[in-house]
């Protein structure tokens, strides 16, 4: 029923007997991150399925373009989805799909980051900036704590990624009025860890024992700058990450990295599959809030260190210690308790 | 005719004329391999028979208009690399290039509130002067092409991201003509099927006043019903594709504007002197400048035609996306475009291509973005599927360029 | 009338002095052959007469005016045609196309109806055997090649021709017209300077030999009143050579 | 001597013999731009000083410490390239090629628990298997190999995420002796002054046993006091390059790996048929095949050689990273190992270029990036002084090569 | 005693018949010239023997047994060697690197201080006037190349020499070396093909003249029983030709 080839489809709202093996378009940013392919992508799909068992999730990852965003957005209206869920690889050009989408009567949401020109239909994230200041106040209040005496490092994502951008807002806004000097900052191009480690060595020889912490704006950044110290055969200052991963996770419990940030996507995946489906529907869901003119529904994240590591992410099930307490991290695990 | 034309005398010639002759002809070109595109139109016919079997939307009118629109953008900028290629250079900086202009334009007509001619002027003119300042780089030092153009990669992608300064991404207004030529102005089905006749009509045209001049010459010459042939089969082929795209969208201007684009360098490269000394060069460098020729102003003039294609693509791209941001240009342009010549014919090492390789190589990378796009497979799996079909499609070309190597005109 | 004259050329490449000194004198009407052994000198001096590489030192005197060749372009401008020994051909165009490269009928349209009659002409008139001008150059034979090298000197409208070996790949007829070609050329008053190392040509069409050896004069004689052996004995420097003892044991 | 010998017999050539001799020699080389790597050495001086002023740590030991190891892993990546480029063809892949192979060994070694020594073997041999995939579609097809790689380039960064799976990055244990020789293991001073002692005492023997041969066979040869000056300038060298690494951390074994790799390349390319065939292949393919050289099995050879030093260029920077991730290998690795190739000057169309040029080429390039670290610029900034230095260090060279093509030997 | 034998040769380039239906035999010890006009075949003749070409049609019995050529090297295992006429150097590889490519001393660690004595020895041989045998190709004359081409030829041990065009680049002293050697090399028993444009040298050292005329045999002569004007008819096909004419010229 689906294949007729038409790209208006969906122009007439459809009711609630027409969803069966509907379509909805699953849109993600990039591959820098590991989450969207292995957490965002099969949670909402589970989810949908759940809700809707004959429908047909449409996925695609535009690989930090944005232009072959566009044309994944535009394919998935040529088979005639009936919603769908961007993470913008640029805010601002999404615009475009959102017009696009609009102009065919079908619903976009927002997910994960916001697109502030042309109000979507809907918008469900963490707050990235929120991140940001987050992961960069735990460890500046850790720092003061420790009574450090020094300046802070700052490794941001990649220059040409907006998410990125207001990450460094946010851990500027933690970062700028802490009292501890800002010895220097770096935009990593790709968010590629090697680039990190690279950089980190400079400042290592340039500013030697100055460094009492680093923020690094995700996981991979943080281990590249973990890294450095180590290849440099110094000690390891507290460094920062963002995402969860599991290399995190077993460098946090190896004392190597102090914090990451557990965004449990599951919620937010959950969320928008349950908006979407009442988009499907042909339901207009109501947001808790309105951001950027659009319904909006703002989770808040947790901030992970090797004190609250077993309830975060394992009690609560996001993780499994069979997957990170190998080798030689198996040791840290049994030392929190983590089984 | 009585008298044998005078290209045709050799007695180890195989004689032939006509309708009968053209025909043979191709066959003893087919069996020597050289068929100029017709091996890349083959291997666009086997990957879009296997992406329809696989989803019935691919050849959808739908798609396929958005794949023209698709194609625009970076078919322009393969357009330029076809040139330096055919100079046996290289410019590795056209997305950067083109992420500047978008970058510039956006600026200039959102930013500071110039008219969008002006801006547009602006960001072409700016792709004019890189390319001359290539050209300049390459002639008085001799630093390999491959070194300037990445130093320009780097630099314009620094400058890029300077002149986007803190806003990081700006949007073009959707109501802006440039915006509505990228996305929403497309040619109306009367006009389409005009210039398709037009094209079918000019063909035949030309052709017979240039059959009837070499004849008076003494020349052997295309019979008039090839030549009509020809001209029929391109009159169907056309009004096809006017009526199958006008079964959703039809035929976008921006589509439009890149095959003309292709048209009037196909004309450049081959019927003008310039065209020639670009051959010669990328043929023999020495030998083109023992005859004469400026060979410094020809690679200027091709790296200025190259980067300022990259500018036109960037500009196709912004108003496509109807932004310009940190990330225009980046990605997979610089290879895209490379690989579009280059799946179109054109030699790495100089001295063979065409224009029209531009357009089908981009057609073909565009189909198989398009295709996988619509098959809906994990990133992992889908980077492998692109890189064995495109490894596909350039095998059936070379296989069948093969045999003009076993017989010897390699 | 001195056309063309030559003063103190010199010519160094890395560590080997090509050309030392050299002289030489060209008037129009008059057919000059240089000769000497392999790596005497002769392409060099070609090259050097016709803009592809300068000179170390020397002065090059083009009609009656001290003149600068920097560049084969300003070659072609004095009226200056070259045949070069490797030919200088690009392979991947074809006949014509190479026939008429840098001068082109109608550079905006080209006129390839009228290039391609006047090709066909101009290879008639040499005795050359191509089946087809519409081919590159890659797929003809090395005589077929030296034909089009040839043909395509005889465009424009040169002053002094320089033909370096023309005569090396070609056949019996194609040598025959050659030469018939060169005493036509002086006929019309053109100054030709022919390299070759065929005395028998050598003899049958110059007016005067220069002889190069390793890169120095090694003697300028006027064709009737010197013999073959002599000036084989200029070229090899000595009169007891490779040439007279094969010629000894031919005899006994 | 009395007689001249052999090879100095021609009139034509100045005669010179001994110290004089040699310094003649270079200097007439140098006017005539064959100067070797001289230029690429004069660039890398001159950025050296730039950045020296910029940023007095820059040459400070520890800076240099690092840049030996970060100049490793891309540097054996180079190396594979030399080879490809000097037969004339081309690898897009080794990024990608050097991404799998982190991933391999990551999964083989921390996921599968295998002994370490047989993860690297099979990340390895996984590369030479590539290798000889890339030389058989080649070979058979004719496919360019720009094509093959690009498809390549996908495929691989697809299974890449693939073997990476649902874990995405994984770490590898600081404390396995893989991550210390990456990071920490250190030549002992005593051994690294060894091996200078060993270098300059195995040039002047090498070079006297040669000279003797040479003169016993009545051909010119160096004379003693030109070989033991030689020698003696490359003792001064070394011990003075293990001395200053060695106020701080010393020469790391990886870098010495690397060296190692880079002699081994250069008997291979200089001394054996092999390398004689590659420069053959690479300076006139159909002459080669004349010459009764097997063609195939050299290209063969050289993409699997050039795989398998991505792979292990991929095994060193994990090493290095302690992690294997989904952007390893990804970014400008590829750029950057071609440009380092090229900036060692390297041709693009085969049949020149040597081993050291890739040490050369990638010193420069980390040279200019850790200069750059150092600075502490904004990244459109960082970007645009990148490709100007770049530029500029490149520009140096081929000024001084260009005198050679004035000279007629381009 | 035959040992190269061809029959029904046949050789298409697209539109182009350029060898049809060939036959020749050479014996051990005979020189066989190949004449005729430009275009005529002979190269695409010699590429089918040397393993650069396969041919269409026919058979080539070598030493009696039907063989197949299918490369290069099976040539050389033959015991073919050849010196063709483009030379098939590579520019970038110096005199010694050229003359022993493919056949290089000690594969594993190349001796370069023999293969340099070796070059010379052949270099001396054939009255070469090359300065430095560490030149790239490159930097050569042509007559130095193609001297170098030919002493290529003589490495290793073949049992068939086919030279195409040997002397057509050289000084007067070199082409008497060669013709020389090829004298030397008949002593020795090998089969020689020798094409060359000059009856001269032809009729010097050949035992038997084959001619091509566009693709096909035109007759094989007896070189002690044929005139030089009966051959040059055999060429170009008929007796009233440029050569003809130009020798009536000369005598009128
Ligand atoms: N690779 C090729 N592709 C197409 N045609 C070719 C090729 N090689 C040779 N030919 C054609 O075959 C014919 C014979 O060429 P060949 O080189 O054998 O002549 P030849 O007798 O050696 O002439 P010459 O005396 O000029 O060397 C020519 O007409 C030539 O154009
Ligand atoms: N570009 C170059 N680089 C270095 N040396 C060169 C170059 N060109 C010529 N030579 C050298 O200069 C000398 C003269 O060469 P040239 O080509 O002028 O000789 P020729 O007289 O034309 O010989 P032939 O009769 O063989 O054609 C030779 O020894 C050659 O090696
Ligand atoms: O998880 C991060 C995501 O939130 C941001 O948008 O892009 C970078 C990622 O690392
Ligand atoms: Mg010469
Ligand atoms: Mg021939």
């Amino acid at each position: 029923a689906c294949g007729s080839g038409s790209g208006a489809t969906g122009a007439t709202a459809s009711g609630a007997g027409d969803v069966e093996n509907a379509k909805v378009a699953f849109l993600m940013p990039d591959l820098a991150s590991t989450r969207y392919e292995l957490q965002d992508k099969p949670l909402f799909e589970a989810k949908m399925k759940q809700l809707c068992p004959s429908c047909e999730v449409i996925y695609q990852n535009a690989d930090s373009d944005a232009a072959k965003q566009q044309q994944q957005a535009n394919s998935a209206l040529a088979q005639g989805v009936k919603a769908i869920v961007l993470d913008p690889v640029d805010s601002a050009a999404a615009a475009t799909i959102v017009k696009t989408a609009q102009s065919q009567q079908v619903p976009v949401i927002a997910y994960d980051r916001p697109i502030p020109a042309t109000p979507a239909d809907y918008y469900i994230s963490f707050d990235n900036e929120k991140i940001g200041s987050m992961i960069a106040q735990s460890l500046v209040d850790h720092l003061k704590a420790e009574k450090a005496e020094g300046g802070i490092l700052q490794v941001n994502g990649s220059p040409t990624d907006a998410a990125a951008g207001l990450i460094k807002k946010g851990i500027h806004s933690a970062v700028d009025p802490s009292g501890f000097k800002l010895l220097a900052e770096y935009d990593t191009p790709d968010w590629q860890p090697e680039k990190a480690q690279t950089w980190v060595s400079g400042q290592i020889t340039q500013f030697k024992d100055q460094i009492v912490g680093v923020v690094a704006a995700n996981d991979g950044t943080g281990g590249g700058t973990i890294a450095a110290f180590k290849a440099a055969g110094v000690k390891v200052p507290p460094v920062t990450g963002n995402d969860a991963e599991v290399a995190a996770a077993q460098r946090i419990i190896a004392g190597d990295q102090y914090n990451t940030i557990s965004k449990p996507i599951k919620i937010v995946a959950e969320a928008s599959a349950t908006t979407a489906y009442a988009f499907m529907q042909g339901k207009k869901p109501a947001g808790k809030s309105t951001l950027y003119n659009t319904p909006s529904e703002l989770f808040v994240p947790t901030v992970v260190t090797k004190e609250n590591i077993k309830e975060v992410l394992f009690d609560s099930g996001i993780m499994k210690a069979a997957d990170v307490c190998t080798g030689e991290y198996a040791k840290g695990c049994e030392e929190l308790g983590i089984k | 005719m009585s008298t044998i034309a005078t290209d045709r005398q050799d007695e180890r010639l195989k004689n032939r004329d006509g309708l009968r002759g053209a025909v043979a002809d191709v066959v003893e070109r087919a069996r020597g391999g050289d068929l100029g595109v017709i091996p890349v139109v083959v291997g666009l016919i086997v990957i879009w028979s296997v992406f329809q079997i696989l989803n019935p939307i691919f050849l959808s009118s739908a798609n396929l208009v958005n794949l023209t629109l698709e194609s625009a953008a970076v078919g322009v900028i393969a357009l330029g690399i076809v040139c330096v290629l055919l100079v046996g250079q290289i410019d590795l900086s056209v997305g950067s290039v083109s992420g500047l202009s978008g970058a510039v334009l956006a600026v200039l007509f959102v930013g500071e509130g110039l008219p969008v001619w002006l801006a547009i002027g602006a960001a072409v003119l700016m792709g004019a002067v890189i390319g001359w300042l290539y050209g300049q780089l390459f002639n008085r030092f001799g630093v390999p092409s491959f070194v300037i153009t990445l130093a320009g990669l780097l630099a314009f992608l620094g400058l890029q991201l300077y002149v986007l300064g803190t806003k990081g991404s700006i949007n073009l207004p959707f109501d802006s003509g440039l915006v509505n030529f990228a996305q929403l102005d497309f040619v109306p089905a009367w006009l389409s099927y005009t210039f398709a006749v037009i094209a079918a009509v000019w063909l035949f045209a030309s052709g017979f006043l240039h059959a009837q001049e070499r004849r008076k010459a003494g020349l052997s010459a295309r019979s008039v019903s090839t030549l009509a042939l020809r001209s029929v089969a391109l009159l169907v082929v056309l009004a096809f594709v006017v009526w199958y795209l006008g079964q959703t969208r039809g035929v976008g201007w921006m589509f439009v504007f890149f095959v003309a684009l292709v048209l009037i360098m196909h004309y450049l490269l081959s019927r003008t002197k310039w065209g020639r000394a670009v051959y010669a060069v990328g043929g023999n460098e020495e030998a083109a400048r023992r005859a004469g020729i400026n060979v410094r102003a020809i690679y200027t003039s091709v790296f200025v035609l190259c980067s300022t294609f990259a500018a036109v693509g960037g500009i196709l791209a912004a108003a496509r996306l109807a932004a310009a941001n940190q990330s225009s240009g980046a990605g997979d342009v610089n290879l895209n475009a490379i690989a579009a010549a280059v799946i179109g014919g054109t030699s790495l090492f100089g001295g063979r291509g065409t224009a029209f390789g531009a357009l089908l190589g981009i057609i073909v990378i565009q189909s198989i973005s398009s295709g996988l796009t619509l098959l809906n497979l994990d990133s992992s799996i889908r980077f492998v599927v692109t890189g064995a079909v495109l490894l596909l499609a350039v095998i059936v070309d070379s296989v069948s360029r093969r045999s003009r190597t076993s017989h010897g005109r390699a | 009338m001195t056309v063309l004259s030559l003063r103190g050329i010199n010519k160094t490449f890395g560590a080997v002095a090509a050309l030392t000194d050299i002289e030489l004198d060209v008037a129009a009407g008059q057919v000059v052959a240089i000769v000497g052994d392999n790596g005497a000198g002769k392409s060099t001096l070609v090259k050097i007469l016709s803009g592809v590489h300068p000179p170390d030192a020397g002065t090059i005197t083009f009609e009656g005016r001290a003149v600068d060749i920097p560049t084969p372009a300003a070659a072609h401008k004095l009226g200056i045609a070259t045949v070069f020994q490797d030919l200088a051909l690009c392979e991947n165009l074809n006949v014509i196309q190479n026939l008429f490269l840098g001068q082109e009928i109608r550079p905006l349209r080209l006129n390839d109806v009228a290039m391609e009659t006047r090709s066909w002409e101009l290879l008639r008139q040499l005795s050359a055997k191509i089946p087809s001008v519409r081919v590159p150059v890659a797929a003809l034979s090395g005589g077929q090649r030296q034909t089009v090298a040839i043909a395509r000197s005889l465009l424009g409208d040169p002053k002094v021709i320089i033909l370096d070996e023309p005569t090396a790949a070609l056949g019996v007829a194609q040598t025959a017209e050659v030469l018939n070609l060169v005493e036509r050329l002086r006929e019309n008053g053109l100054g030709v300077i022919m390299i070759s190392h065929n005395m028998a040509d050598v003899k049958a069409v110059a007016d005067t030999v220069a002889v190069l050896r390793l890169g120095r004069n090694n003697g300028v004689f006027d064709v009737g009143q010197v013999s073959t052996e002599d000036i084989i004995a200029a070229i090899t420097g000595a009169t007891d050579n490779a040439v007279s003892r094969r010629a000894q044991k031919g005899q006994s």
